[in-house]
């Protein structure tokens, strides 16, 4: 169709005379339905077009996340369009901006659920949205895989309803078990006013006390926050903290770096996986250096062992995107990533059917993706283990694997 | 508290002060000329980072600068003719409007152009972590760049204002701006040019802050509210008043900190801006008989 | 003038008729899903026109109510007291009939506030929020008063985000349906609640909140007390000399824009089942603002028209990632074309009778 | 009916308005007057309670009303009218007289919005009280036409409709012949006497020396917010003091 439309400006361009343009104009527009309606009649009766809806926050306050997600979702289904689609079928994803407003990402669920009959949604991409959506998904049976980060989106296990990114509890337990080993017992604990940042603040509380850490101070900062120097003082001035825990997602977490190593504190600090973007190293600059913080094998994907089973996918996941879009990609990409990855083999497995699909994905067994090595089970539908998570550094504006002091 | 912790505080409260107080410059430039908030006046500070970073690919840092503030300040233009200029009689509830339609736009196209992805310019001097320390308190020279270009626009203005024929003109449109007409000047073309002057002034506070606190598309809107809020409690219209009102707005919300969580304390700032404000109605420099003879 | 308003209101009830039929014989009901949604933010819309064209006061702070609303709505019909079950305070509240007992879609046991106890809980605490703070910044003048409210929003989004309460950045989820009425026989019950198999009632319902709060409103524009809200939004002073208690009326008005937006809100969030913080922020307020003046500050029924369409229009994603651009274009169009709202452009063609003000002296 | 007990309002270090007391006694008519800037503006604002003054009493109908507010001042029964005509916009003549019943009316909001039968008969008797004011005045072919756009001497007459609609026992009228030309002044001059045979005591500013000679009972000078003279206007005429003022000093 583009290329109709292209051809009649150029002739529109070099020819005099309206009249003659226009028809043919008319009579390639003609020719064009027409060959759409048959190619559309003769595909209808081989393969069919697989909807999925997705949901993302690609505007808004959220946009860092619900970006990378919306531009790898669409790379993908492209890609396995291109390479003939799912036993002959043709995805077709209908992305809809929900500018990470809850309200939207409701009203474009029952849209999506009703009106284009998908097969099942990916995203969205903050917690509030999946919570608000999860019910929904479950009245209407709809595989719905949530690229937000809160452990409550799958716990308790709503049977429609899976996530793609690493439970914050396993990332708390990175980090404690970082800390157990360098002896860190009083820490402070910081995070940004998102949801990615309310629920780590909650799986951070509810852990220490396994690991015999104690929180002597919590602080949220704003999400748009601009400087955080005043934070910084007032967690220096306790004496007893031995380091620092940052969980958020937000631009702030290279602010809070800059923060604390501008006032001289040589805290160690922490973040979590919502670090996983180089951009944020970038931005932190040299404050960045030996930030230690858990994250999928998708940064340091150039290192992994050959034989490690996410290595190939990574290594061309991250190829890539950055041909395509010329920028780095992230972590949060690889939630998106993940969705796309696991809906490919439930439908490969299932076809074009709801609850066989959800079956399908429940029945997945070790199918390596962006973060970590999918294993779902009926209790478990998050399907990544402990072992998804390793921890990283920074060292010379580089994420590098920690190897311990 | 101790003396250092209080002056960490102190130094911490600066810090937010001088950025809001420089955004807040740019306010009443506009209001000054027009009457009127030009609630697209955060955008221009994206826009002034968005430029110089983009451009520190093809030259150095301060040649980025000043073509960043020269292109903002042509877009501030182009707002001003595009939108505003042709308008006859608007009123200022039509400008108002129009001036937030625009800030949605410019951060609609920058959202666009460069992604929603953070970026920020080097720090002027030294790098992310260098500081001067007083004792044992800590600041880092970014923060001194953003006084210093904060105390260079004041005086600049008050000066410009007081001292050219373009700034005597431009006062004469504020005031009265039939008897400015009648007295031979252009007043549209004073509207346009200070149009240009505080988008200029905005592209440079968004040079000087985005080390500090970086550049997204949509930094401007919260830095806008921020702005506002300062040129109000100062009193419309003076910059002056606005500097004073931005610091007193940064260092009350750094001392917060240490009474409530973080969390609250745009809550408790901005409860206390209203009870000034229900105290004095006009600013805490403003006068009610001046404010009387405005529109609005 | 009488004689119209009612056929306006009958059109429009024939109008909201004639589109459930149509998509229920078409089998495209899943639009009444955003125009429901539309609708309660058109009883914002509106509340707010009569705030900001008739009684000439800006508010960037509406969304503040609406998230009162619902947020005192959600977390009251979700907040669960099991534990508090004993209390004397809980027992009382049960015995008056307060609360409400009911299972969670993971089959644990839940106790909490009934939901028309919560509605009624918010209205009035919206109602005198905006009474006690009304008082104060209502006697601020434009841009003084803008920064107010934008204040006040801004207080009530600070603080909707940092209670656990509230839920902080999730917001509150499994809001419970607001049953108005049982189900009596074989007829169905009137709920407040985005079932699909409640659809239809529910959208009635909305459209008629709606169109009886417009009914209302219109009323009060053409009543003793409207007309005083005209004159003070032309000449204050005028106004006062003629024994009209201006801050008084102006405080009133406030409260019933702010109820109307409360009410809004409780009704939507038990309608979506949740609310977030992005129903209480500033950007909200603006387009509630944007959407009056859009719609023709002294025009109530442009209000409606515009309110409802473009937010049905932004809820079904049309427009994607372009919603705010093209927001905003529309915005700045009808402000340098039609700039007393989009439906003056009809007033080139026919001179419309109630010419609107150019309400440039004066405060706002 | 109205007594100034030396009344002061500073604005600064300006003395506005002096120690001025003077009283205005039921259905006369008492004007004030004196040369710009004498202060008389700010008088009227000061009893109509625009502005509260910094000393003195002010005694309306035997009660002090210094400090009140304007709606307060009139719903006791003092109307207004304003030097530079303040009549609403995108509201017809009717309308603005309507506006005025205010204080004779009582719906309210919740009676308003619910068109009750009370407010509907309440809106009837309004308008008929309107348009019966609007007949007195001479003006009630224009009863549908935007005030606004009305001629200056007809809104004027709106104006006054609009006062005497507050059913008010005293008028103050600021500068009533103000860009009037001499047949519409002398059009307004037959209507204060009229509204004054009405019952209706008023007093007024104004420059037009042959209106206030005309129909005053009485006249207050006022010269640099001090009360200089108060008689008959015969008195005044002839009192040298104002000659001096008005005449300026003769050497």
């Amino acid at each position: 169709m583009p290329s109709v439309g292209e051809e009649y400006c150029f002739k529109q361009l070099h020819v005099e005379g309206g009249e003659v343009v226009r028809k043919g104009y008319i009579r390639k527009v003609l020719l064009a339905g027409l060959s759409v309606a048959v190619f559309g009649f003769a595909g209808a009766a081989q393969a069919e077009v697989i909807k999925i809806g997705a949901i993302f926050a690609e505007t808004g306050g959220a946009a860092f996340l619900g970006g990378p997600e919306a531009r790898t979702a669409r790379m993908l289904v492209e890609q396995i369009n291109q390479a003939g689609g799912i036993n002959g079928d043709t995805l077709e994803l209908i992305v809809k901006d929900s500018g990470g407003s809850p309200e939207k990402a409701i009203s474009f669920a029952k849209q999506l659920i009703e009106e284009d009959k998908v097969l099942a949604i990916i995203g969205p991409s903050t917690s509030g949205e999946s919570m608000k959506i999860k019910r929904i998904a479950e009245d209407h049976q709809t595989v719905l895989i949530s690229c937000a980060a809160a452990e409550l989106i799958v716990n308790p296990v709503a049977s429609y309803v899976f996530k793609t990114p690493q439970k914050d509890s396993f990332a708390a337990r990175k980090i404690f078990q970082t800390m157990q080993d360098k002896g860190i017992r009083k820490i402070a604990v910081v995070v940004g006013n998102t949801g990615f940042g309310k629920t780590g603040k909650q799986q951070l509380k509810k852990i220490a006390p396994e690991y015999g850490v104690e929180i002597l101070a919590e602080e949220t900062y704003d999400k748009k926050a601009t400087d955080l120097s005043a934070l910084v003082a007032k967690l220096k001035s306790i004496e007893a903290i031995e380091a620092v825990v940052n969980w958020s997602i937000v631009p702030a977490q290279s602010i809070i770096a800059k923060n604390i190593r501008q006032t001289g504190w040589d805290v160690p600090l922490f973040q979590s996986h919502g670090f996983g973007n180089i951009g944020y190293v970038q931005a932190a600059g040299e404050a960045a250096e030996g930030i230690i913080f858990p994250c999928g094998r998708l940064l340091v994907a150039d290192t992994l062992a050959e034989n490690n089973p996410q290595k190939a996918l990574l290594v061309e996941y991250i190829r890539a995107y950055q041909k395509r879009f010329n920028e780095d990609a992230s972590g949060f990409g690889g939630y998106a990533y993940d969705a796309v990855n696991i809906l490919h083999e439930a439908i490969k497995v299932a076809g074009n059917d709801r609850k066989k699909v959800r079956d399908a994905i429940e029945a997945i067994q070790n199918l390596p993706g962006a973060s970590g090595v999918f294993s779902f089970s009926p209790e478990d539908h998050n399907g990544l283990s402990l072992d998804s998570f390793v921890m990283l550094t920074v060292k010379n504006g580089q994420f590098v694997l920690y190897q311990g002091q | 508290m101790t003396v250092d912790l209080f002056f960490q505080y102190l130094f911490a409260g600066v810090t937010y002060g001088s950025i809001y107080a420089i955004v807040a410059i740019g306010f009443n430039i506009i209001y000054n000329s027009t009457g009127i908030i030009n609630f697209a006046q955060g955008e221009f500070v994206m826009l002034g980072g968005m430029i110089s970073i983009s451009l520190l690919q093809f030259m150095p840092l301060p040649l980025a600068i000043i073509v960043a503030v020269l292109a903002t300040m042509l877009v501030g233009a182009l707002v001003e003719i595009l939108f505003i200029r042709w308008l006859e009689r608007p009123s200022v509830m039509q400008m108002i409007i129009i001036t937030i339609g625009v800030s949605i736009l410019l951060r609609e196209v920058a959202l666009h152009i460069w992604g929603e992805s953070i970026r920020s310019l080097p720090y002027f001097y030294g790098n992310e972590i260098t500081t001067f320390s007083l004792g044992s308190v800590h600041i880092s020279p970014q923060v001194l760049w953003v006084i210093a270009a904060c105390g260079f626009m004041v005086c600049g203005l008050s000066l410009f204002f007081k001292f050219t024929p373009t700034g005597r003109e431009m006062r004469a449109c504020s005031v009265n701006r039939t008897a400015a007409i009648l007295c031979g000047i252009n007043t549209r073309n004073m509207v346009t040019f200070s149009f240009m002057l505080s988008a200029g002034i905005g592209a440079m506070a968004g040079c000087v802050m985005s080390p500090i606190t970086y550049t997204q598309y949509d930094c401007g809107t919260g830095l806008a509210i921020k702005g506002f809020t300062v040129a109000i409690l100062g009193g419309l219209g003076n910059s002056m008043a606005a500097v004073a009102a931005g610091l007193l707005l940064g260092i009350i919300e750094a001392f917060s900190v240490s009474v409530v969580p973080l969390a609250f304390q745009d809550a408790i700032a901005i409860t206390i801006l209203l009870i000034i404000l229900f105290i004095k109605p006009h600013g805490l420099f403003g006068s009610s008989e001046a404010a009387r003879l405005r529109d609005f | 003038m009488k004689v119209s308003k009612t056929n306006k209101i009958l059109c429009l009830c024939a109008l909201v008729i004639l589109t459930q039929v149509t998509t229920t014989l078409t089998g495209t009901q899943y639009y009444l899903t955003q125009l429901t949604m539309a609708a309660y933010y058109g009883l914002v819309v509106i509340g707010l026109g009569v705030l900001m064209g008739y009684a000439g006061q800006i508010s960037i702070g509406h969304a503040g109510f609406f998230a009162i609303g619902g947020y005192i709505s959600a977390a009251m019909t979700t907040h669960n007291l099991v534990q508090l079950q004993d209390t004397p305070i809980i027992s009382f509240c049960s015995q008056m009939g307060l609360l409400m007992e009911r299972q969670d879609i993971y089959g644990d046991q839940l106790l909490t506030f009934a939901p028309w106890a919560a509605c009624v809980t918010a209205l009035l605490l919206a109602a005198l929020i905006a009474f006690f703070l009304g008082i104060p910044v209502l006697k601020l003048k434009g841009h003084y008063l803008a920064m107010a409210t934008l204040g006040f929003g801004t207080i009530i989004y600070r603080l909707v985000l940092a209670t656990p309460l509230f839920g902080e950045a999730d917001g509150i989820s499994e809001v419970p349906a607001f049953t108005l009425l049982p189900a009596i026989g074989s007829l169905p019950p009137i709920m407040v609640s985005g079932d699909f198999g409640l659809r239809v009632i529910n959208y009635y319902l909305a459209w008629g909140v709606l169109i009886i709060g417009m009914i209302l409103l219109l009323n009060l524009i053409d009543s003793r007390v409207g007309r005083a809200l005209r004159s003070l939004h032309s000449s204050e002073e005028a106004a006062e000399a003629s024994g009209v208690h201006t801050s008084g009326c102006k405080v009133y008005v406030f409260v019933i824009s702010a109820v109307y937006a409360a009410l809004a809100g409780v009704l939507l969030t038990h309608y979506n089942a949740g609310i977030g913080p992005s129903e209480a922020s500033v950007m909200k307020s603006v387009r509630y603002v944007a959407l009056v003046a859009v719609g023709g500050m002294t025009n109530l029924w442009g209000t409606l028209i515009v309110g409802i369409s473009l937010t049905f229009l932004s809820l079904r994603g049309v427009f994607g990632s372009y919603d705010d651009a093209v927001f905003a274009a529309i915005l700045i169009g009808v402000m340098l074309f039609s700039p007393a709202g989009i439906l003056s452009l009809r007033g080139c063609l026919l001179p419309s009778k109630q010419e609107i003000a150019p309400a440039k002296e004066e405060n706002l | 009916m109205l007594e100034l007990q030396a009344v002061h309002k500073k604005f600064g270090g300006l003395h506005a308005v002096n120690d001025v007391s003077f009283s205005v006694n039921e259905g006369t008519i008492k004007s004030v007057i004196g040369p710009n800037g004498a202060g008389k503006t700010t008088l009227f604002n000061l009893i109509a309670g625009n502005l509260p003054p910094t000393d003195g009493t002010i005694l309306f109908q035997g009660k002090a009303i210094q400090g009140r507010k304007p709606h307060q001042v009139a719903a006791r029964g003092m109307a207004r009218t304003f030097q530079n005509i303040k009549l609403f916009h995108g509201m017809t003549a009717l309308e603005c007289v309507m506006v005025g019943c205010h204080t004779q009316s009582k719906a309210g909001f919740i009676s308003g919005m619910l068109n009750t039968p009370f407010a509907r008969k309440e809106e009837k008797a309004i308008r008929q009280r309107s348009m019966e004011l609007l007949q007195l005045l001479e003006i009630e072919e224009f009863a549908e036409v935007e005030a606004t756009s009305l001629a200056f001497g007809q809104q004027r007459a709106v104006e006054l409709a609009r006062a005497l609609a507050l059913n008010p026992r005293l008028l103050l009228l600021d500068e009533p012949a103000a860009g009037l030309n001499i047949y519409e002044t002398a059009e307004i001059s037959r209507l204060i006497c009229k509204i004054r045979e009405m019952g209706v005591t008023v007093l007024l500013v104004e420059h037009d020396m042959s209106l206030v000679m005309e129909i005053s009972d009485e006249v207050v000078v006022l010269c640099f917010g001090e009360k200089i003279a108060e008689d008959t206007p015969e008195n005044i005429q002839q009192n040298p003091e104002v000659i001096r003022i008005y005449l300026g000093e003769d050497e």
